[in-house]
């Protein structure tokens, strides 16, 4: 029970804030920020016993039947890694609707706003399939809106129907995959259900499985967002203040989804999956990062840093192995906070500055030697410096991908040598050089000093002690892989060894 | 081996003054931040002497420390763990002693600059990450240390951050490590795979067993830790960033380009030494990079102007020796030479920066000339140093460690003649241009003014590097002369000793030859420089061998011209733009059909019709 | 006797004529003159099926296309006479202001 | 009678050509009211004589009073370029011999032996009026309410409209417009 009460704290509190807006703007404000931490609080609580429980067994279920006739229940669990999703989302969301405290129509904002967190918080906890595609929509029309009412004029009117576009028609396509799932598996056993644990028993033929495959995990591909379907995200990040969130907590939602539905529904499909897969990561990493470096606009950067990112998650997903999948958990938070605290960055600047052209700036840092300090550190966060998270999360990925196949992960590490180049970039444009900004430069206000500080804090603990994400996610993700490994033809083409839990020879 | 001396102090303390300096640097008045700077290293330069008592007494000469777990995935438990043995040690006391002078040097030499807290803050913090490079006992720990000394390189080449070209040279030394440090990081993962592990001490124990001499695997480990070694000590191919690195400030490129970071290599094949003795393929590699690099950076170094310049190619070339010493496996001898380095190349490069901040930062030699008289302390110490890096027999500690490196890359069962020969010409060349420069800069007519005389802050760390370069060769004599061997029994708990040929040309008369060729250097360098008004010329091949053989234009075209021409023709991402132009094309068709909302009554009457006719058509069909 | 069939077509030709007007006319006037000789073609159709089964159900329906017709022509005219006030004009090319 | 069926209808079919063609509004009414009586007279030659009066008294006496009442008032009959051409012979010849020709069919039917037997099964209005008023009783009382929501739309979209403003507002009054 205690898990639908977050979802219902989110959905009480957007109530709340759009009605109060009428007499109070701030209210509305106060009112979103109470809600999310009455449901941060709660699952922090729960994170601590959450390494204990196990997805569709937890103890906090919620389960209730939802429309008997096609047996699709209200069916909320979570388990570590579910867990720690949601306290990172709620922790995101804490600084997003931080940052959005000075926009104009808050009670639209906060409305907007918490309704989105409590699909993603959704999402997480769903253990039922139709469940699950109901939270996924459900964040995405939120999204639109806020985008829509938000956006930056001087792009193009058509950036929020992009991003709706994308995730829909690619939404649409998993809800058949979902369909398809559900009947083939009541012609086989005679109970019509929806549900996750009953779904993973399903023995379907090999190519009807790849295909139902491939149609779940184009949403979660386009969600990620990996390449060639990319598009929306840089146009979704003229979505100023949204940014944070979206690359935050959209992102994670997609290689949950991998990792939840379409690894442990469709292992032999997905092993089968795993060479494309790794290769559209290579791709991704090394494409996204060329254009990085080439872009001007800083937003721009932030959004293809964010897909160079998930190349990462892409690859160390496919690699089915316990040390590439803590690091795909590991890169979802770092990627998170570093590519966030870039775009809290374009902001700032551009309030400063009124550009978010790099190439107009310039010497920032004898103007505003803070503001620089944290746009320095969050540079060397995007560029993977060791002490920092996004390290940890690329080194696991990578010595995770290392066993599987050499090749990938060999080209994968270029792109640590792309995303110095593109990170070293902005240092180079906007923080050092001759001054070129306007006369006046304000440094840091105490709100953006606390934020960042927090993210930076957030940042140096995590790459330094990775106790707390490695210990909650083990368990679930030793299940899964466990799972995997029953699959007699588990093997990958690029090594002919068999996929087995990373195990070294023992030395003294 | 003691497990419960604190020794983590050791990094902590830089670390902490980092962390004051850069949170309270703008409250601290500038003897404050001096204080807090050169307090942080002193304090670790004390405590490690504390710990040399400690140290010696323990039989195993091994210390060990363990923070805490940085990772655990299932047996894979890399930990923040420190450890120190003797040649840790050693690298210790140079980094926090030599450290420590410089940052005393850089309190003067520093103070009318602006951010002179940032300059004491990354200089703390990069003696932090230095030391928690070689004090790692786990490569993923050296690999944090690895990377962190590369960001305050970056962050010291690029101090003066007004001048767009000091960025793009810190720039560039990111990132041509960088692709070093991936290589580093590849081997680093291949060892994961094969030990489960990245202990450097359960490594070394069982490389043997899991590698296998002599085999491919070995080889390849071997060559990518070696990629790491070469992109962080410039050593061919990598060796590009370094003379552009000079655009720091002097004491950055004395601490940082000369003493310590840039021989991180050496000590990163010193501390696996056990996976490349197990390749003899890569050993050769090594040796032949070393030999190559030095001679090519010699020569490169004899047609600089700029003194930094010079002196940045000299540090190439002699951490080509380190590696021809590594290659051939004289260990202990690159060690030596590393520390003997340290100390003249630190008095270098800070007598250097004193002479160009006499003149207001004036760095061209050919503008220089005179300045024996007017700076007398500079000029002695810079002598000293000069001495010892075109090796004068006895009264310079660079005779001894370079001649041990000369001598062992014949003598050593690895070495060969082509080695010798390779490093007695580079010999030659290195006091040739060692006295090249004396005789432009000190000597001749007066060209520049001297505006500034350097204090006593700034000369006594160059009279105490002078004493302890000449004085240091001593505790290392070669065999032939006396048996004082102090240096390699030290460290022979952590390092094998040299294996030797059994059939050898007599030392003494190669040792005469290479003293000889020095000697030679400067009567050389006498004849053109110093009889002669030196004057700059130009010419073709002037320039090629200014401009470093031309690796710059090489890479430029070979790499990093396709990197930006692709990055530029894909700016505007190619694959989205299909995306946009199929969503353009469907817009133009729902433009096309909204022409038929065209207010016109008939015409959707007309419209009407049609879709009746067509009906009714279905209908009788 | 005409055919049945005859009496349809002419049915349609009255029908046909109408719409070409209402088609190709501008002028309001004529459009709703078109419109009543459809419905007249229309009525005649109701009639002449009537007349050939002998049934009096089509002469009823006539009676409510006349209704309809009168009804409409009274509501269209008046809305007529308004544009005209308004408009100055009841030429269909000048208003369309629909569009948009 | 076929032959009268034959010759109305083609004055019918002419008779509305004609009407939709006109450039003249009064014209075409009176082509309209034409090729109303031409169905009325084919509606009378099958055997729908109720139906044919009717035509005549509703669509060409009443409905058509409406149009010609419409367009005098907004005075649509002469277009600028119809005014030159003063209304000759000419323009009338035609809609003569077209209503001469009706005229003459009509006085054809009358005169020749009006029973009806013996052609056609006639429907006569007693038959009517009595299905109208017993199975179709529903309807006709709908066309009831359509003709009097019919009559009161009219009049509502035709009111002038008296405004009673505040004199505050009166100068206002142009930004005011009808509809």
């Amino acid at each position: 029970m205690i898990l639908s009460y977050i979802i219902l704290i989110l959905i009480a509190g957007a109530v709340l804030a759009a009605l109060t807006s009428r007499w109070q703007n701030r209210l509305s404000f106060y009112i979103s920020i109470l809600s999310q931490l009455g449901a941060f609080g709660l699952a922090l609580g729960l994170l601590f016993s959450a390494s204990h429980i196990t997805f569709s067994q937890s103890i906090y279920d919620l389960n209730i039947s939802w429309i008997p006739v096609i047996g699709a229940n209200l069916h909320l669990s979570a388990d570590g890694l579910s867990l720690l999703l949601i306290v990172f989302t709620l922790f995101l969301g804490l600084i997003g609707s931080w940052l959005s405290k000075n926009l104009p129509q808050p009670g639209f904002f906060h409305f907007q706003f918490l309704i989105l967190l409590a699909g993603i918080n959704g999402i997480f906890m769903a253990a039922d399939l139709l469940l699950f595609f109901f939270f996924w929509e459900m964040m995405l029309v939120p999204m639109y809106f806020l985008m829509a009412r938000y956006r930056d004029t001087s792009q193009s009117e058509n950036t929020p129907f992009k991003f709706l576009f994308y995730t829909q028609v690619s939404g649409l396509i998993m809800l058949l995959g979902i369909l398809t799932l559900f009947f083939i598996h009541g012609r086989q056993t005679s109970i019509y259900t929806f549900e996750l644990s009953e779904l993973i028993n399903t023995t379907l033929p090999l190519p009807i499985s790849l295909l139902i495959m491939l149609s779940f995990v184009l949403a979660f591909l386009v969600k990620l967002p990996v390449i060639p379907f990319q598009g929306w995200m840089p146009a979704a990040f003229s979505a100023s203040p949204l940014a944070v969130i979206l690359t935050g907590i959209l992102v994670k939602t997609g290689a949950y989804g991998i990792l939840r539905l379409a690894i442990p529904l469709f292992p032999e499909a997905s092993v089968l999956f795993a060479p494309t897969a790794m290769a559209l990561g290579v791709v991704t990493i090394l494409y996204a990062g060329f254009i990085a470096y080439s872009s001007n606009d800083i937003r721009r950067i932030a959004a293809y840093s964010s897909i160079s990112h998930t190349g990462f998650i892409i690859i160390g997903l496919y690699a089915f192995n316990l040390m590439s999948w803590q690091g795909v958990i590991y890169q979802m938070i770092a990627s998170a906070i570093s590519v966030g605290g870039l775009a809290i960055l374009a902001e700032s600047l551009y309030t400063r500055t009124q550009t978010y052209d790099i190439t107009q700036m310039g010497g920032l840092w004898s103007k505003a030697s803070v503001f620089s300090g944290f746009g320095l550190f969050i540079s060397l966060a995007l560029l993977g410096l060791p002490a920092l998270a996004n390290f940890v999360a690329e080194f696991l990925i990578l010595a995770g991908t290392f066993q599987q196949s050499i090749t990938v992960a060999v080209l994968a590490s270029l792109g640590i040598v792309v995303a110095a180049a593109y990170s070293l970039r902005i240092v180079q444009k906007v923080y050092v050089g001759e001054y070129k900004g306007p006369e006046q430069i304000s440094d840091f206000t105490l709100r953006e000093k606390l934020i960042m500080g927090i993210l930076a804090i957030v940042l140096v603990v995590l790459g330094m002690y990775s106790r707390p994400i490695t210990q909650t996610t083990e368990k679930m993700l030793k299940q899964t892989l466990i799972l995997d490994t029953e699959q007699p033809t588990y093997q990958l083409p690029d090594n002919a060894a068999s996929v087995k839990l990373f195990s070294n020879p023992q030395i003294d | 081996m003691n497990m419960t001396q604190p020794i983590w102090i050791l990094p902590a303390l830089p670390f902490v003054g980092f962390l004051v300096l850069a949170l309270a640097g703008r409250y601290l008045p500038k003897k404050g931040i001096a204080a807090t700077g050169i307090g942080a290293i002193a304090l670790s330069f004390l405590y490690a002497l504390y710990l040399g008592t400690a140290f010696l007494s323990d039989p195993a000469h091994r210390m060990e420390f363990t923070l805490w777990e940085w990772i655990r995935i299932d047996s894979f438990v890399p930990s923040l763990s420190l450890s120190i043995d003797s040649l840790t040690y050693i690298f210790i006391l140079v980094i926090t002693g030599v450290g420590g002078l410089i940052h005393w040097y850089s309190a003067e030499y520093m103070a009318e600059e602006e951010g002179y807290a940032r300059f004491f803050a990354y200089m703390n913090l990069f003696v932090g990450f230095m030391l928690t490079l070689v004090m790692a006992s786990n490569l993923l720990v050296l690999y944090l240390g690895w990377e962190g000394v590369g960001l305050c390189s970056y962050l010291l080449i690029g101090f003066f951050y007004r001048d767009p070209a000091n960025n793009y040279a810190a720039r560039k030394a990111f990132i041509v490590t960088r692709i070093g440090d991936t290589a580093l990081l590849i081997g680093l993962l291949l060892l994961i795979r094969e030990f489960g592990t990245l202990d450097i001490q359960t490594i070394s124990n069982n490389a043997t067993s899991v590698l296998g001499a002599n085999t491919a695997l070995a080889t390849a480990v071997a060559l990518l830790l070696l990629g790491g070694a070469v992109g962080k000590s410039a050593q061919l191919p990598l060796q590009v960033w370094l003379p552009d690195a000079m655009a720091g400030p002097s004491p950055v490129s004395a601490l940082i380009h000369a003493a310590t970071m840039v021989t991180a290599g050496v000590y990163l094949v010193a501390r696996t030494h056990a996976l490349f003795i197990l390749s003899p393929l890569a050993m050769q590699t090594v040796a032949i990079i070393g030999a190559l690099t030095l001679l090519i950076a010699a020569i490169s170094a004899l047609f600089q102007y700029d003194i930094k310049r010079v002196l940045a190619y000299s540090t190439i070339s002699q951490i080509g020796y380190m590696f021809l010493a590594l290659g051939v496996g004289a260990w202990s001898a690159a060690i030596f030479h590393f520390v003997i380095h340290a100390f003249f190349k630190a008095l270098l490069f800070l007598a250097a920066g004193a002479v160009i901040l006499a003149l207001h930062h004036e760095q061209n030699m050919f503008k220089m000339g005179g300045l024996y008289k007017k700076l007398p302390t500079i000029f002695w110490t810079f002598l000293i140093g000069s001495l010892s890096l075109a090796a004068l027999p006895f009264i310079s500690g660079g005779f001894f460690s370079k001649d041990s490196i000369i001598w062992y890359a014949l003598a050593s069962t690895n070495g060969n003649i082509l080695l010798w020969t390779l490093a007695t010409v580079g010999a030659f060349i290195t006091s040739l241009y060692t006295f090249r420069m004396i005789f432009i800069t000190f000597f001749g007519t007066e060209k520049t003014h001297v505006h500034y005389i350097p204090g006593k802050t700034m000369t006594i760390p160059l009279i105490v590097l002078a004493i302890l370069t000449t004085f240091g060769g001593y505790i290392e004599l070669p065999h032939n002369i006396a048996h004082v061997q102090l240096f390699s029994e030290f460290l022979s708990a952590s390092l094998p000793a040299v294996s030797i040929k059994s059939t050898l040309p007599p030392e003494g008369i190669l040792q005469l030859v290479v003293a000889i060729l020095s000697l030679a250097g400067i009567g050389l360098a006498y004849q053109l420089y110093y009889k002669t008004e030196p004057t700059y010329k130009t010419s073709p091949v002037r320039q090629f061998f200014l401009q470093g053989w031309n690796f710059d234009k090489l890479y430029d075209t070979l790499f990093v011209r396709p990197f930006v021409w692709v990055s530029k023709t894909n700016a505007s991402d190619a694959i989205d733009e299909v995306f946009d132009y199929v969503g353009l094309q469907l817009k133009k068709l729902g433009n096309t059909l909204a022409m038929s909302i065209n207010g016109q009554i008939n015409w959707y009457l007309a419209s009407m019709v049609i879709g009746f006719i067509i009906l009714i058509v279905f209908m009788i069909w | 006797m005409i055919p049945y069939e005859i009496q349809i077509l002419v049915a349609a030709f009255l029908f046909a004529i109408g719409l070409i007007g209402l088609l190709t006319r501008r002028n309001l006037i004529f459009m709703l003159m078109s419109v009543e000789i459809m419905m007249n073609a229309g009525a005649f159709a109701f009639v002449a099926s009537g007349a050939r089964w002998t049934q009096a159900d089509g002469q009823v329906m006539f009676l409510f296309v006349l209704t309809v017709a009168a009804a409409e022509v009274a509501v269209a005219l008046a809305l007529l006479i308004l544009m005209h006030k308004h408009f100055k004009t009841v030429d269909t090319n000048q208003l369309n202001s629909l569009k948009n | 009678m076929d032959i009268l069926f034959i010759v109305s209808s083609i004055v019918a079919v002419i008779a509305s050509a004609m009407a939709i063609t006109r450039r003249n509004a009064v014209h075409a009414l009176l082509f309209l009211i034409v090729s109303l009586m031409g169905v009325s007279m084919m509606m009378y030659t099958i055997g729908a004589p109720y139906a044919a009066i009717l035509e005549i008294i509703v669509y060409a006496g009443a409905i058509m009073m409406l149009f010609v009442f419409t367009v005098m008032m907004l005075n649509l009959s002469v277009s600028p370029e119809d005014e030159k051409r003063k209304t000759g012979f000419k323009t009338w010849i035609f809609p003569l011999i077209l209503g001469a020709v009706l005229l003459s069919i009509m006085a054809i039917s009358f005169l020749r032996d009006p029973s009806w037997e013996g052609l056609h099964q006639v429907i006569l209005p007693k038959h009517v009026g009595r299905l109208m008023f017993s199975h179709y009783l529903l309807p006709v009382e709908l066309a009831g309410v359509l003709l009097l929501a019919a009559i009161v739309g009219a009049y509502y979209l035709g009111r002038t409209r008296k405004r009673n403003l505040h004199r505050y507002l009166q100068n206002q009054e142009d930004s005011y417009d009808t509809l």
